[in-house]
């Protein structure tokens, strides 16, 4: 009865676990690969690289097909997905990047169809243009999404986080065209996943560095199982795609796989590493405690 | 209570809840107001707001203890040590309040020269009688004054009243209400204070200390504290409930209260005064007018077996020749006017030689006794579960299983009505469904919300609750179910002329009934409460207005003026803001005569002065020659302060101007009750009947009139103090409720809000004691006595302190809430189990605030090995104790 | 007025004075009355009969079904100041609620607008609106908004059932327009829960504080009472007589959203690198 | 619902027009939140009553409506409670539609193993069969020893703590004049 160690109620959580189930980091994943993919097929079309500009165009378009669906079902009361739009909020992320799928989404699904009917071409750049505005928010928000919560280790992570899911976003775009291609027309494929791996692992490496002790979840239970799998993963794909892919079909399309599992593991750690540290009372207390403390010695230190 | 009662002449709480806001210390002792009162303690939050000191004297830390300004942890049990201790301390210390004393309480009364006390007789009152086991009472009478109506009566059948009976006021012969024999001066070696000076000796802060387990330091605070805030400026109340009434020294626990606060001067004066807390909506009400076996409505005695069939020897072993109580014949025939109306005439004595007779004790745990010789029939239970909330649920389950018949009335199926398929001795099998002969009828009653009808709150105050709306389906009140059920009867009987039957051909029972299930006129029964005039049919307005010829009707004689002028005056719900004290007199009705704080006449000097400005109340005005001030004053309006009684006076004209305590035959409270208990005229400490210490004072360990079973099988007690055999149950057991929960828990177990609260029966250990026996915080224990054995989840906290041992050792007490049964939303073992049947001798009550237990980690047996658990544990300790049985003073020695 | 909470100044001349709690701690009895008065008013369901063993707290916390919650702490620490001595025991006692903070995280975050602050400067989650995506829950500081999942209860009641929505204390959103003082507040045995303006509770609570320190009390500190602080301070405040933790409450709060525009600036220089990174994919020779 | 309605009453529309840009307060603000009101605000009728559980006696307001108990709250007018009320009171809504309460009469014959149904009419007869015979079979004129006694010793009846006045008062009339003198309730307890 009497307290000892860390001051808290009974060991309680002071903060509730987040309620969103698998559809979340999953959509985490779509989202980005329907982000990345939109500018990536703009810019082969750019570059005169069309079989890649038709591939990442219907890999986007698929990604954007599955991402609202996701969402739709994690909702408590999915009749009422709608609601989303019932107002427009620069003050939720949520509400935002409702706006933005729906926009990105559409168009890119617009795009891929004229693609394949291949008619009313004006329109389809449009679109193309639309989607391509469109994706790059709709690859980087998501990092503002978890960011802006009470859950310290999202939070304390704002600055890395949506450059975080910038890179995966990028790495699984490159690596999903990947799969579909030949080695000839993969290449600024291959390297964009390969740079997105090399450039989210540095990111990681820096957030859980500035995180301090909450870093310490992303080592622990899931979140450190699906963030050893990431790295792995994404790792042994980038090898693939860098050094064999070149020539080697299977090697692309395996890179490609692997790279995608790295980047939808990475999402996965992400999502387990917030319910782990909302769950455990100290990651919350301990460092608003010391802001309290400091506040309290300068205000002594003033007097 | 008859601990009030017999010391200022009514059993009612003397003062009201929002009085508490001025008072200067508020002493909490035998009661968890916090818990179980938790609005009425908002007085007590607002007293200590502005300063005042609140005291809290438990067992337990509780979350009355919380809200303290100072707790004092004492061993359950050891309430009178402490407070004969504050009695002592005030009397050494020179802090008692002389003139409120002298003039306003029997302290200089001088004591008959038989009288022997406590102290000479090591335990024992002068007049103890081993054999019938009770108190002659002759020697404890004043001087010079005989036991009342003893002239060549008592072979004759006179008894003394007892108990709720008892009205304090009996010392006749007195002239015009003053003592034959006094000292003033309160030098005389036989006068009250020295008496009491005498019995309290030996009750020192340090002897103090021992005994209740509390440091000396924490005792004087609390005196010197009271003692600050007592007198002329300041005043101090006590709160109490059955934290001290359920011990079998209970009378006397309130009693040593009572002697505290005369000393202090705290009776009838505004902030003071002793406040029952009584635990249901109409605990008062069901003693004013009874469903209790030895009284009729108003305290008036039902006639007893010895005093034979003559009315006006009943009258006058009843009637007090000075008092209020000099009117008892009046009081007696307008009851039997309005039981039997025209039936009932002076002709033939207004029936009373055909009224049932009541032998000494036929209370509650005398009828288990017979119930579980198979000698009583049929039961009818409404609004009570005695499997539950009764001491020794297993004996009172088995009497309910002897019966032929039983009528259970209650909202939900209580554990009453289903012991025959899921009580515990189904379980166990000592019960089988299939050879339970008692055939059951289950009633639903109605809530209060279904009804109209009147509680009588803690503070004597008749509230009237209005229905609502229409019971559903066969949900009926009482008021029908007995309504109608006397109606079919009579209907039966209508040809009878059986002797037997005349009583009830007899009775007046025409009460107008309405809806279309005929509910009787809730209102018309008042109105016969209250009483008419027979002739003018005109309501009463107060019970001065009683005749003794039969003129006049009331069914219940304090509570006459309560539908004054034709107007349910309990109904009155003027809001407090629109009126202009904080005594708002009109909101409902208070009993006496709408007076809030009773025996306010002391809240004057004698001179009919306040005390002091700070704490005036009601005073002499002079100029119009009347009690005034902010109360109904509880006085002759115009009897001025220096009347002296004629010595032909008779009633209430024979009680001085100076005496406030008008209901006692000679107007004073009583520090030393001559008359009206059985366990002696002052408060003495007794061990509890089942307590691991001797008493450190004599050689009589516990209350020698206390009440066993002795050789009732269901009821065994464990071995006590030293007895070989004691070790087998080391521990203090203490039983209570909880805020989230009422009593049995019919009422609140069936509540899904409540249930989720305090879902399981836990018991509350010490840490110490946890790692005594093992047991695990959130685990299980179990807890056993003589009688049964429990299961409850486990509850380790510091708020749950030991008591100590002379030489240290600690004597541990576990807490115990008894809400749980076998039947509701949440179920569990019952703490009352466990208790055993030794009680009060004044009023019967059980001891289940302090007896003995042993504490197992784990769960109880299940099935048959739960009886055998209990039986080996209880021969262990037989066996050891059948060595060197002990003998008690009480079965050896004549006084 | 200090700080008007976001929201509350659109409804011009609709708008009501702000109101709100303030829960004094020193003067919790740990009835529960609050909680039981709150459920009969806004008829929420069961919250499971388990025994938990945290002193005479068996709701253990705010959640979907319980929107005031009284915790209990056992201490062995000396009593009020004023009556120190005998016992070392302690028991605080705190009815915990919705902060109905100035800024508040949850009415921020939430996509639908379900969440919003209300003409008294409260607020309530619209039950009508509300679609369960629960971004409100891991916004909140506190811990306090929940979504409901319910399996019916096996022996009754029947109001139990799925719901999938976020629930919380709407300070009887319904009751005051109804101008009805919120059901726990009038429950409240010793007034611990008190109803009012906002300023005036904040005069009230200081008052209080000053009299305590004045007692000698030890650890007694307003908790959301500063409008300067993290969340703008609380719609409903507490004066308290340890620190925020032992009972369960965060020492240091702050809106989430309060970094918000950091935050968009970020993400969108993080969606510019993007567009470069893909660009310079195709750049340069072949290998 | 027409277009432009629909359009008009689109919050997101309302954010502009009604300027709650950030759409945190009046623009989100529900139909069905602007029409809430208090329930007890259309009761049919408020009786005052008061709580039957300790003996405290708070007032209590009964709500009405469709002639169902519609909520319970303190009564503020009383001097006593001054309109508060404690766990156990608040809950006296909840007490008297308990999912336990029982309507119906329940009969278990001797020996049986279940309850059974019976109408209220056949129990009350029944049960005045069976007091009048117990009572002709146990009847005391005297004592053993020739004292008066007109009463049966086989029949109590127990309760009344937390019944009504006016509920004892005929308990006892009736029990007095039928010989029983076994009355007893909690005030024992």
């Amino acid at each position: 009865m009497t307290e000892r160690g860390l001051r808290s109620y009974y060991g309680r959580p002071v903060l509730k676990e987040p309620t969103w189930t698998w559809e979340v980091p999953t959509y985490f994943f779509t989202g980005g690969l329907a982000g990345a993919s939109s500018v990536l097929s703009t810019s082969a079309r750019l570059a005169g690289n069309e079989r890649l500009a038709r591939t990442a165009l219907y890999v986007g378009a698929a990604a954007d097909l599955v991402s609202p669906a996701l969402l739709v079902s994690d909702l408590g009361r999915p009749e009422r997905f709608h609601h989303m739009l019932r107002v427009f909020k620069v003050t939720s992320p949520m509400n935002v990047g409702s706006w933005v799928l729906l926009v990105s989404g559409g168009a890119s699904i617009t795009a891929a169809v004229l693609e394949r009917a291949g008619r009313l071409k004006p329109l389809e750049v449009l679109a193309e243009t639309v989607a391509t505005l469109a994706g790059p928010p709709l690859t980087t928000y998501t990092g503002v999404l978890v960011a802006d919560t009470a859950v310290p280790v999202w939070h304390e992570a704002r600055r890395e986080l949506p450059w975080i899911f910038g890179a995966s976003a990028a790495a699984s775009a490159g690596a999903a065209a990947s799969v579909f291609l030949r080695p000839e027309d993969a290449r600024p494929a291959r390297r964009l996943a390969v740079a997105g791996v090399l450039a989210e692992g540095a990111l990681m490496q820096l957030m859980e560095l500035r995180l301090g002790t909450t870093g310490e979840v992303y080592r622990q239970g899931a979140a450190g199982k699906f963030s050893w799998a990431a790295k792995g993963l994404a790792t042994a794909g980038a090898a693939l795609l860098a050094r064999r892919a070149g020539r080697s079909r299977t090697a692309l399309a395996l890179g490609g796989a692997l790279v995608c599992a790295g980047e939808m593991c990475l999402r996965w750690a992400v999502f387990k590493a917030g319910a782990q540290s909302a769950r455990d009372p100290k990651y919350v207390v301990e460092p608003q405690r010391e802001r309290v403390e400091q506040r309290l010695a300068r205000s002594r230190g003033g007097t | 209570m008859p601990g009030l009662g017999t010391s200022f002449g009514r059993g009612g709480a003397t003062t009201f809840q929002q009085d508490l806001q001025d008072s200067d210390c508020i002493v909490i002792m035998g009661s968890n107001m916090a818990e179980n009162h938790p609005v009425g303690f908002q007085w007590v939050m607002e007293a200590r707001e502005r300063g005042a000191k609140v005291i809290h004297v438990d067992p337990r830390f509780t979350r009355t203890s919380a809200m303290a300004t100072k707790h004092v942890g004492i061993r359950a049990g050891s309430d009178i040590a402490f407070l004969g201790g504050v009695a002592n301390y005030i009397l050494e210390h020179d802090l008692w309040f002389r003139e409120y004393v002298e003039h306003y309480t029997n302290g200089p009364v001088i004591i008959d020269d038989e009288f022997a006390d406590t102290e000479e007789l090591d335990g024992l009152f002068s007049g103890w009688d081993p054999e019938k086991r009770e108190y002659d009472v002759e020697s404890w009478m004043y001087e010079g004054m005989e036991l009342h109506g003893a002239a060549g009566q008592r072979e004759q059948g006179f008894r003394p009243t007892k108990g709720e009976a008892s009205h304090g006021g009996h010392g006749g012969g007195l002239r015009h209400g003053e003592p034959p024999a006094e000292d003033r001066s309160m030098e005389h070696p036989r006068c009250v204070l020295q008496l009491l000076k005498h019995h309290y000796a030996r009750y020192t802060p340090e002897f103090v200390a021992e005994t209740c387990g509390c440091s000396v330091s924490d005792f004087v605070e609390v005196c010197e504290t009271l003692a600050a805030n007592s007198g002329r400026e300041r005043t101090s109340a006590f709160c109490y409930a059955v934290g001290w009434t359920q011990h079998t020294v209970g009378v006397q626990t309130i009693r040593s209260a009572a002697v505290v606060q005369q000393l202090l001067g705290n009776i009838g004066r505004p902030g003071g005064g002793i406040l029952a807390l009584r635990g249901h909506a109409s605990i008062q009400g069901s003693t004013d007018i009874p469903t209790l076996y030895n009284i009729l409505p108003g305290y008036i005695p039902m006639p007893h077996t010895e005093s034979y069939g003559d009315l006006e020897r009943y009258i006058e072993s009843n009637t007090s020749p000075t008092g209020w109580w000099g009117h008892f014949r009046a009081y007696f025939v307008s009851l039997m006017k309005a039981y039997f109306g025209e039936n009932a005439n002076a002709e033939n004595e207004f029936l009373f030689g055909a009224l049932p007779r009541i032998d000494d004790d036929n209370s509650v745990y005398w009828t288990l006794e017979r119930m579980l010789e198979g000698r009583v029939k049929g039961y009818i239970v409404a609004g009570e579960n005695p499997a539950v909330g009764h001491a020794n649920g297993k004996a009172n389950r088995l009497g309910l299983s002897r019966l032929e018949w039983l009528v259970v009335r209650d909202v939900v199926e209580i554990e009453s009505a289903s012991f025959w398929y899921d009580g515990p001795e189904i379980d166990s099998g000592e019960l089988k469904t299939e050879e339970i002969a008692t055939e059951v009828f289950f009633l639903p009653a109605s809530t209060h919300t279904e009804k109209d009808g009147s509680f009588t709150n803690t503070q004597r105050l008749l509230q009237w609750h209005w229905q609502a709306v229409e019971p559903k389906e066969d949900a009926r009140s009482e008021l029908w179910f007995y309504f109608h059920l006397g109606r079919l009867i009579k209907q039966k009987l209508e040809d009878s002329d059986a002797e037997r039957d005349r009583l009830i051909k007899a009775l007046r029972w025409d009460y107008p009934t309405h809806s279309a299930i005929q509910e009787p006129s809730a209102e018309a029964v008042l109105q016969e409460v209250n009483g008419w005039e027979i002739g003018s049919g005109k309501f009463l307005s107060g019970y001065p207005e009683l005749r003794d010829d039969g003129s006049t009707l009331c069914g219940c004689w304090i509570y006459c003026g309560c539908f004054k002028d034709g107007v349910n005056q309990t109904a009155r719900r003027k809001p407090h803001w629109e009126q202009e004290t904080r005594v708002a007199p009109e909101w409902a009705w208070a009993w006496p005569a709408n007076r809030r704080l009773i025996y306010n006449r002391a809240s004057a000097d004698p001179d009919g002065n306040p005390w002091s400005e700070r704490k005036r109340y009601v005073w002499w005005d002079a100029s119009h020659g009347e009690w005034t001030g902010l109360d109904v004053p509880d006085f002759q309006a115009d009897k001025e302060p220096g009347y002296v009684p004629p010595d032909d006076a008779k009633a209430e004209d024979a009680i001085a101007g100076g005496h406030p305590f008008i209901m006692q035959a000679d107007g004073r409270a009583w520090l030393y009750v001559p008359q009206g208990l059985e366990d002696g005229p002052l408060p003495t400490h007794y061990e509890p009947h089942e307590s691991p210490f001797d008493n450190p004072l004599y050689s009589q360990r516990a209350n020698p009139r206390r009440q066993q079973t002795d050789d009732l099988a269901e009821d065994p007690y464990n071995p006590v103090a030293d007895d070989p055999g004691a070790d087998v149950y080391p521990y203090i057991v203490t039983t209570y409720r909880l805020t989230e929960h009422h009593t049995a828990g019919g009422m609140t177990r069936s509540v899904p809000y409540l249930a989720e609260l305090q879902p399981e029966m836990f018991c509350e250990v010490h840490p110490d004691l946890a790692r005594e026996v093992g047991l695990e915080h959130g685990g299980w224990a179990t807890i056993y006595t003589s009688r049964a054995a429990i299961e409850a989840r486990v509850l380790v906290t510091a708020r749950m302190r030991p008591a100590r041992r002379k030489d240290g050792r600690p004597v541990h007490q576990v807490g115990l809430p008894y809400h749980w049964g076998s039947h509701g939303l949440v179920t569990g073992d019952s703490a009352n189990d466990l208790a055993h049947l030794a009680l009060d001798p004044n009023v019967h009550i059980q001891e289940v605030k302090a007896f003995t237990c042993g504490v197992r980690p784990g769960r109880r047996p299940r099935g048959g090995e739960l009886p055998r658990f209990v039986a080996e544990l209880r021969e262990q300790a037989r066996s050891r104790r059948v060595q060197e049985p002990r003998v008690e003073p009480e079965q050896a020695r004549r006084t | 007025m200090t700080v008007a909470p976001d929201g509350w100044l659109t409804y011009d001349v609709a708008r009501q004075e702000r109101v709100g709690f303030f829960t004094d701690t020193s003067i919790c009895i740990g009835c529960k009355a609050c909680e039981v008065a709150c459920k009969e008013w806004n008829a929420i369901p069961e919250d499971g009969r388990d025994w938990t063993g945290y002193s005479y707290d068996n709701t253990v916390q705010l959640d979907a079904n319980s929107w005031r919650h009284v915790a209990f702490v056992e201490q062995e620490k000396p009593v009020r100041a004023d009556g120190d001595g005998g016992t070392s025991l302690r028991w605080l006692m705190e009815s915990d609620v919705c902060k109905h903070c100035t800024h508040a995280a949850c009415l921020d975050v939430c996509p639908t607008g379900a969440l919003f602050r209300t003409e008294f400067g409260t607020v309530v989650v619209q039950q009508d609106v509300c679609n369960g995506c629960g971004y409100c829950v891991s916004a909140c500081p506190f811990g306090v908004l929940d979504k409901r999942h319910l399996a019916p209860a096996p022996d009754l009641p029947a109001f139990a059932k799925e719901d999938g929505r976020v629930w919380k204390c709407t300070l009887c959103y319904d009751r005051l327009k109804g101008g009805h003082e919120p059901a726990c507040a009038k429950a409240c045995p010793t007034e611990s829960i008190q109803f009012g303006p906002l300023d005036e509770l904040r005069e009230r609570a200081d008052a209080r504080l000053a009299k305590l320190e004045a007692e000698g009390a030890d650890g007694a500190q307003l908790y959301g009472r500063d409008p300067e602080d993290g969340v703008g301070g609380f719609g409903a405040f507490f004066l308290l007589l340890d620190d925020p933790e032992v009972y369960g409450l965060p020492p240091d709060p702050v809106v989430t959203t309060r970094d918000l525009p950091e935050m968009w600036t970020n993400m969108l220089a993080a969606a510019g690198a993007l567009v470069v990174g893909v660009a310079a994919a195709f750049v340069g020779g072949r290998s | 619902m027409p277009l432009s309605k629909l359009l008009e009453s689109w919050p997101a529309l309302r954010q502009l027009r009604e300027g709650d840009l950030l759409g945190l307060g009046k623009a989100a603000q529900s139909p069905r939140s602007q029409r809430l009101r208090p329930r007890i605000d259309d009761a049919d009728h408020v009786v005052p009553s008061i709580c039957p559980y300790c003996a405290v006696g708070c007032g209590q307001l009964v709500y009405v409506k469709d002639g169902d108990v519609q909520h319970i709250e303190g009564d503020p007018a009383s001097p006593i409670s001054r309109g508060r009320l404690c766990p156990k009171g608040q809950a006296s809504k909840s007490y008297a539609q308990s999912p336990l309460r029982e309507y119906r009469v329940k009969y278990r014959r001797p020996y049986g193993a279940e309850w059974e149904e019976l109408a209220l009419d056949d129990a009350m007869e029944m049960i005045a069969d069976r007091i009048i015979r117990t009572r002709a079979d146990t009847w005391e004129t005297r004592t053993d020893d020739g004292k008066p006694a007109n009463r049966t010793m086989a029949i109590g009846n127990l309760g009344g703590a937390t019944l009504d006045n006016e509920e004892n008062y005929l308990i006892k009339k009736l029990m007095t004049a039928l010989g029983i003198v076994q009355v007893e309730n909690q005030a024992r307890i």
